[in-house]
């Protein structure tokens, strides 16, 4: 009985976690729990998740991308430019091609020329970086229409119109990855490529499939990070990688592979911008924004191993 | 040292120095003045702080591991470094002072990583962040501007032409390649990042091992911040962010991969050079910023790419030789 | 071929002509549009005075050491003089002292280098304009209200005087409180996250001052999804196309005009002549102005 | 050897989260005695030898050495004592050199530059070469341990254990496994040598034929309980078994020979630059076709050519008579191949994962064509294959990295049974596994050719081969230089062909 209970605030630490903040941050600033701040916060969380996924997938197939915020810039300057001067259903197809092509560029690489992620998406994040600039020529593109603005900022009932999309892509990832044979053999791959292969499953097609699927995620972010703010630019997106790594990391789901999962992540990327928030309306000097992202993962770690000591 | 001997020891440095070689004489070939004394004091002066600080990032590697907080680190060290040489303290007590401080970073990295077996990605992120913040609070967000000729010397002074930076640089590097490569610890550090379990089944200490591997990782960064302090006469507080990625990449293109337990120091200077030679030749050409971004990307997936089939092709000619 | 190489002559008939300078520019960097202006205004002042111009910035966006490295090669490649914007202020001053070992002129422009010889000072100072688009809030405000500052990226130096800049001009002001002060990293995205969090906190905030128009048009974001536009002072610096844009729709209050084309433009043509021995000023001011919509439509390209 | 006990245990118990992993075991050993550990897979031999050589600490229980009771905390204490150790899974470096592995946390030093201690490559280096030699293997210190073979690695384990300087107990847990027959007369006599020296060693082995010819005295552990320890010469085999599994096993090698049919796989030429050279061989439905051969001989680099996983240079490969060419083992799946690989731990499992996701692995196609994971199924397969197999495990859902090494490789086993495959590659697919789950492999085996499988049958125990093959091929650097029917097999000419002499007898 113990040992279940024990069991299980080790298994949901992340979401303790989580609780705890939300009731300090309640009890510290009565502007914190009103419905359009919770609302804000998970569409600005929104975003974050859709990439992390990406990067949470990478990372169980035992990889890492570091391309995903140039990706990101990339694919959705080129779908800017192409929703102002054509339609938009076209621009949104080229943008997610392009994320795709990307994604399965990076994949290719790291499985049939046997470049390892890491300098395979580090040369990407330059690349595509490098051409979005080239592209943009340094300029912006600003003011789309009504009905491609919809998507990222538009609302429903007060709920940021973002938050039905993540719920939506969530929903598939999570069956994708928990329920079918596909996400099974990504977890088998990033445990042991190896021995998966020898399995009969094709660990190539796999790699590749994650990559560009990342590709893909980066993509749709893009695009709704655009819309949201209603301008693209090439140098949008920087952040992204670096915090996408902390939120899957932040989640539960260790480099090494084969472990944690997507459902993980959504906890790590909502506690993230949990801290943001909460240091806006605590008005912390941000010079202290770093340390206290830190200090909080710090203490998750702490509060997981103590009560895995106490476990056993 | 005889001739056959130098060629032996030339032959076992990493592949990657191929790479080089075809960097440097691509741009001596199109960049004018680029294959000029002045400008290989140059890259190797730019190159200098990277090496510091990727010596510590690889021994992390090597250990298996990776160390993130490298950057913030040296930004924290510096301005710490900054302040005490404003106070009026003297040279060395303010370098001491800031190494101490950044032995603190690497001491809370080592302790958790090595000892309470944290994952060493989120400690070292989170510490990241610490150092970052504690860097920018000392200071109030700004730089802390200009310092005495003596201590500017580290970083930008010159002895018979040759600056002082590198030949600093130049003496750590070998003092690491020799602790690395000859002393027990060294070799712990390999055992330790090839397979943590055989190492303690083999007796070694590995908690022990982590922690002073990242201690001293924290102390190469602190020293890599000093230098880039002197270098630029000035302490900001954000000077080293971004440096934790470049030390990674110069790791990598030196040929030490993440999992661990080889590869080795002597490929991360040569990594750290493809890196400032690259920048600095694609400068020389005059090149705008968007392209050159394109460009770093492409050479350095091509150098790996001809990295990756050059050791495919010494593995197919050592399985030919076993045939005999 | 470079694309800063397309628009002025090719390099060889430019090495052809013996008396063509060859003038280094090293701005903050090449992502934001107030420097692609400055860029524009040195390109067409090398065109016009016929010199073969290089523009440099770093691959990191306002990295001080990068921009030593270029002053560095600048110096290798015996440009003939270097027209320089550094990011840091202090930690430039190496590099400047360098330049002025090897005996090629400096032109400073935009922001202030710290030390070393410079020929001349091409003055925008942001310290300066920050208080003017204070004042201009201020006045707006009718002198009193709560007001929220978007910092730039921390530690930057021209977030420090920006951020100076407002906070002393405010300060003037006793109806005027700063409510909050938050950095949202020169980024759109982040200053629209930072101004909804900060509305939640100060939903009876007056107006919100950004240090540059991208955060300024995040705010422009955050306002309008929480349909309280018009009824909060949005400002901003630099005057870049959708700023003005905004501000004729009415969502954004004012912005300044850095000119940053004819900072551009004077710094190349302070270099030429100062390497053709002419006298030049010390410091020569370059205007700034407010655009706010009485006058948006003169700057809307 | 004396009777003079060096060593003592005396009520040790160990538990796992829900195992008792050994429950008051104790066991005396005599100074220069082979002293032999014996028991089914997750008896507990291996887990009272890490406790003894400072890996695990021990629940409760006293050691005693030379009648002084000590404290073993560490590997470091332990080594200090004079206890060496080869554990049953490798503890290699992959990229570290020969010399780097032998000496691994004991290199010698020397005082360098400035007074400070650095590390004495020569002394090391020239330490090394004469350690190899008395292991007798004739290879360089400086050559890397991921460039030798599975043999070669297991020599370099012995070597190590061999270094330590005071060494007086030295525990080999199952060090023969991966060697072959000329290997293991090197190693017997290693053995002997030391023995003679007064070191007491301690053996685990799977092989009974091996007990008989090096061992002393027997101790017999039984579900994590001892059983009791009995002289060598005085007790025949078959009681031993029964000690260990608690019943007779009375016919190991059982097999309906019966008239194969068509050929399932044919090999024609096949040959890899390095590696093998004109292989020629056929496998029938209903066969088991045996390949014997000494460590490097090239059989498992065939097998994985065939399979997909290595690339060759000419040749055929015909299944069914037609021809394939597999760039990847998914094809070779598809084809209905299974390849039970050499190295469980790195090429047949995926530790982190549970037995029963282990056990599906290979069949996830078969068993949920939508491709929508159902995990009743899954543990309903697992728990057949539990029974079937007798894989000792509390239940489907545990991580296979818990499982004793023996019961690992049933569930490889049980992988591929779940494939039905029609032409199985078996490598080593009793390495390290008990005789009670020998037999029952065996039989398994037996049955799976009765109903029209054809299996490729890689292994080093020769008793295996001959008592399981129709036919036998034995390879010699890269060839297949004998083929033997089942009926004219015998151990003596196999041996001569695949040591190069061929048929001299
Ligand atoms: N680290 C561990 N965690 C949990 N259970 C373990 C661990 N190590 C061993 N066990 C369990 O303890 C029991 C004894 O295992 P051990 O490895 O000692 O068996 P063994 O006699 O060496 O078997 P084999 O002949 O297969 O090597 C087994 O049930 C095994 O599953
Ligand atoms: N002399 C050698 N030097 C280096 N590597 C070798 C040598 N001999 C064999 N190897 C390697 O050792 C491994 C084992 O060889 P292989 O699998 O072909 O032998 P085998 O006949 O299957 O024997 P076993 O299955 O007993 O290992 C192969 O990877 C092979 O390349
Ligand atoms: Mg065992
Ligand atoms: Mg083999």
């Amino acid at each position: 009985m113990k040992h279940n209970a024990i069991r299980f605030l080790l298994k949901y630490a992340r979401f303790m976690i989580l609780i705890i903040l939300l009731i300090a941050l309640s009890l510290l600033s009565p502007a914190f729990l009103t419905f359009t701040n919770i609302a804000n916060v998970l569409g600005q969380a929104s975003l974050l998740i859709i990439v992390s996924y990406g990067m949470t997938l990478a990372i169980v197939t035992k990889g890492i991308d570091l391309s995903i915020g140039s990706v990101l810039a990339l694919s959705s300057c080129i779908a800017a430019s192409i929703i102002k001067s054509q339609s938009i259903i076209l621009g949104i197809i080229i943008g997610l091609l392009i994320g795709l092509l990307c994604g399965s560029i990076n994949g290719i690489m790291i499985t049939k020329i046997g470049l390892t992620p890491f300098i395979a998406t580090y040369g990407m994040d330059w690349i595509a970086r490098g051409l979005a600039y080239v592209y943009m020529g340094g300029t912006q593109i600003y003011g789309f229409d009504k009905a491609f603005r919809f998507f990222g900022s538009g609302q429903i009932m007060g709920i940021p119109v973002l938050v039905f999309e993540v719920i939506f892509i969530t929903v598939v990832l999570c069956f994708l990855t928990y329920k079918t044979t596909y996400g099974r053999n990504i977890y088998a791959t990033g445990s042991n490529i190896k021995a998966t292969r020898l399995a009969g499953v094709n660990t190539d097609r796999m790699v590749i499939s994650v990559f560009a699927l990342n590709g893909l995620l980066a993509a749709i972010a893009g695009l709704l990070y655009i819309s949201r703010l209603n301008a693209a630019e090439a140098l949008i997106g920087t952040d992204f990688t670096l915090n996408s790594i902390a939120a899957t990391l932040i989640g539960g789901t260790p480099f090494g592979g084969g472990e944690g999962g997507v459902a993980r992540t959504v906890m790590g990327a909502i506690i993230m911008t949990l801290l943001i928030n909460g240091m806006n309306l605590l008005e912390i000097s941000s010079y202290w924004q770093t340390a206290t992202v830190g200090f909080v993962i710090l203490l998750s770690l702490f509060i997981e191993n103590t009560s895995k000591n106490f476990l056993v | 040292m005889t001739y056959a001997k130098i060629i032996k020891q030339l032959k076992k440095l990493p592949g990657i120095i191929y790479g080089l070689v075809i960097i440097i004489a691509f741009f001596g070939v199109t960049a004018d003045y680029f294959l000029t004394f002045m400008n290989m004091m140059n890259i190797l002066k730019q190159a200098s702080v990277l090496i510091v600080v990727s010596l510590g990032m690889t021994l992390a590697i090597l250990l298996g591991k990776i160390d993130m907080s490298v950057g913030s680190t040296m930004s924290l060290v510096g301005v710490v470094t900054g302040i005490c040489l404003h106070k009026g303290i003297s040279i060395p007590l303010a370098i001491c002072i800031g190494m101490a401080v950044g032995s603190i970073i690497g001491f809370i990295n080592g302790y958790l990583i090595g000892y309470r077996k944290f994952d060493y990605w989120i400690v070292t992120f989170s510490n990241m962040g610490i150092a970052q913040s504690l860097a920018l609070v000392i200071t109030n967000g700004a730089t802390i501007p200009g310092f005495d000729s003596s201590f500017r010397f580290l970083g930008d002074g010159q002895i018979y032409g040759v600056p002082v930076g590198i030949l600093i640089a130049m003496a750590i590097a070998l003092a690491i390649i020799y602790l690395s490569y000859n002393t027990k610890f060294g070799s712990n550090i390999y055992a330790v990042g090839g397979n943590e379990q055989v190492a303690r089944y083999s007796g070694i200490d590995t908690s022990k091992v982590i922690f002073k591997t990242y201690i001293l990782s924290s102390l190469l960064a602190g020293f890599a911040g000093i230098l880039l302090v002197s270098k630029v006469n000035s302490a900001n507080p954000i000077a080293g962010s971004g440096y934790e990625f470049d030390a990674i990449a110069a790791t990598l293109i030196g040929g030490t991969p993440f999992d661990g337990g080889r590869g080795g120091v002597l490929g991360t200077i040569i990594g750290a050079c493809i890196i400032a030679t690259l920048r600095n030749g694609l400068n020389m050409l005059g090149l705008t910023p968007p392209i050159q971004f394109t460009l770093v990307g492409f050479i350095i997936i091509l150098i790996i790419i001809f990295d990756v089939l050059n050791e495919k092709y010494k593995a197919k000619k050592g399985g030919a030789a076993n045939e005999a | 071929g470079g694309g800063s190489q397309n628009s002025q002559p090719t390099q060889e008939t430019s090495q052809e002509e013996t008396n063509s300078y060859k003038i280094t520019l090293i701005v903050k960097n090449l992502v934001n549009p107030m420097w692609l202006a400055v860029k524009e205004g040195a390109e067409a002042a090398a065109k016009e005075y016929g010199v073969e111009l290089t523009v440099l910035a770093p691959l990191k966006a306002d990295n001080n050491e990068e921009q030593i490295r270029q002053v560095e090669d600048a110096i290798t490649k015996q440009a003939d003089a270097i027209v320089l914007i550094p990011a840091d202020s202090q930690g430039i001053i190496p590099a400047v002292e360098k330049a002025n070992q090897a005996g090629i002129p400096v032109i400073n422009v935009n922001t202030k280098v710290g030390g070393g010889v410079t020929e001349t000072f091409v003055a925008v100072e942001n310290y300066d304009a920050a208080s003017k688009v204070a004042e201009a809030v201020a006045e707006k405000l009718g002198q009193k209200g709560k007001v929220i500052i978007l910092e730039g990226k921390a530690g930057a130096q021209s977030a420090i005087d920006l951020k100076q800049g407002a906070v002393d001009t405010f300060a003037k002001y006793e109806g005027i409180e700063i409510v909050a002060s938050q950095t949202a990293n020169w980024n759109r995205a982040e200053a629209m996250q930072v101004t909804q969090n900060l509305l939640q906190a100060h939903p009876d905030v007056n107006a919100i001052f950004a240090s540059n128009d991208e955060m300024a048009m995040g705010a422009v974001e955050a306002v309008d999804q929480a349909g309280l536009t018009g009824k909060i002072i949005i400002a901003g610096l630099d005057a870049n196309q959708d700023a003005l844009e905004a501000i004729k729709e009415g969502k954004m209050t004012l912005t300044c005009d850095k000119r940053g084309f004819e900072q551009g433009y004077v710094g190349v043509e302070a270099a030429v002549k100062v390497l053709n021995n002419e006298p030049v000023d010390d410091r020569i001011v370059i205007d700034t102005t407010i655009v706010d919509e009485s006058n948006v439509d003169e700057f809307l390209k | 050897m004396s009777d003079q006990i060096i060593l003592q245990l005396k009520g040790i118990s160990k538990q796992f989260p829900g195992v008792k992993a050994l429950d008051n075991v104790s066991l005396d050993v005599r100074k220069g005695e082979v002293h032999v550990l014996l028991g089914e897979n997750g008896a507990g031999k291996s887990t009272l030898m890490k406790i003894l050589s400072g890996v695990y600490k021990k629940d409760s229980g006293k050691i005693f050495l030379d009648g002084k009771e000590v404290e073993i905390n560490s590997v470091n204490d332990a080594e200090n004592l004079g206890i060496g150790i080869i554990h049953q899974e490798f503890n290699l470096l992959p990229h570290r050199d020969i010399a780097q592995n032998i000496f691994l946390g004991k290199e010698p030093t020397k005082r360098g530059p400035l007074g400070v201690k650095v590390l004495d490559k020569a002394t090391m280096y020239s330490k090394c070469n004469e350690l190899l030699k008395t292991v007798g293997i004739d290879l360089d210190s400086r050559i890397l341990v991921k460039d030798l073979g599975i043999a070669q690695k297991q020599m370099v384990e012995i070597a190590k254990a061999l270094s330590l300087a005071n060494l007086k107990i030295l525990i080999m847990d199952e060090p023969t496994a991966t060697l072959t027959k000329g290997e293991i007369d090197k190693l017997f006599s290693i053995i002997r040598k030391y023995k003679s020296m007064g070191i007491s060693i301690i053996y685990i082995s799977h092989r009974m034929e091996e007990i008989q010819v090096i061992g002393d005295r027997v101790t017999v552990l039984r579900d994590g309980k001892y059983i009791g320890t009995v002289p060598v010469k005085e007790t025949p085999p078959s009681e031993l078994i029964r000690m260990m599994v608690g019943r007779e096993i009375t016919n190991l090698y059982k097999r309906d020979y019966n008239e194969p049919g068509p050929e399932a796989l044919k090999v024609c030429n096949l040959s890899s630059r390095g590696k093998f050279k004109d292989v020629n061989f056929s496998v029938r439905r209903g066969e088991i076709v045996g390949f014997y051969g000494l460590v490097g001989a090239g059989r498992t680099e065939v097998a994985k050519a065939i399979f997909g996983e290595d690339k060759y240079d000419a040749g055929e490969i015909l299944i069914n008579g037609k021809k394939v060419k597999h760039h990847m083992p998914s094809q070779a799946v598809q084809n209905k191949m299974g390849l039970l690989p050499e190295d469980r731990r790195d090429e047949g499992l995926i530790t982190k994962m549970l037995l029963k996701q282990n056990v599906v692995q290979a069949s996830l196609r078969k068993v949920f064509p939508k491709g929508i994971l159902n995990n009743k199924v899954e543990s309903q397969i697992a728990t057949k294959y539990i029974t079937k197999l007798n894989i000792a495990t509390p239940d489907e859902n545990v991580v296979v990295a818990s499982l004793s090494g023996g019961n690992q490789q049933k569930v490889v086993l049980a992988k591929w049974l779940l494939t039905d495959s029609e032409v199985l590659i078996f490598d080593e697919p009793t390495r390290g596994i008990d005789v009670g789950a020998k037999a029952e492999i065996y039989e398994l085996m037996n049955d799976l050719a009765k109903s029209g499988k054809a299996i490729m049958m890689i292994s080093s125990d020769l008793p295996e081969v001959i008592g399981l093959s129709d036919r036998i091929y034995v390879m010699y650097q890269g060839k297949i230089v004998a083929e033997f029917s089942h009926e004219n097999a015998s151990q003596e000419r196999i041996v001569n062909f695949a040591i190069g002499r061929g048929d001299t007898l």
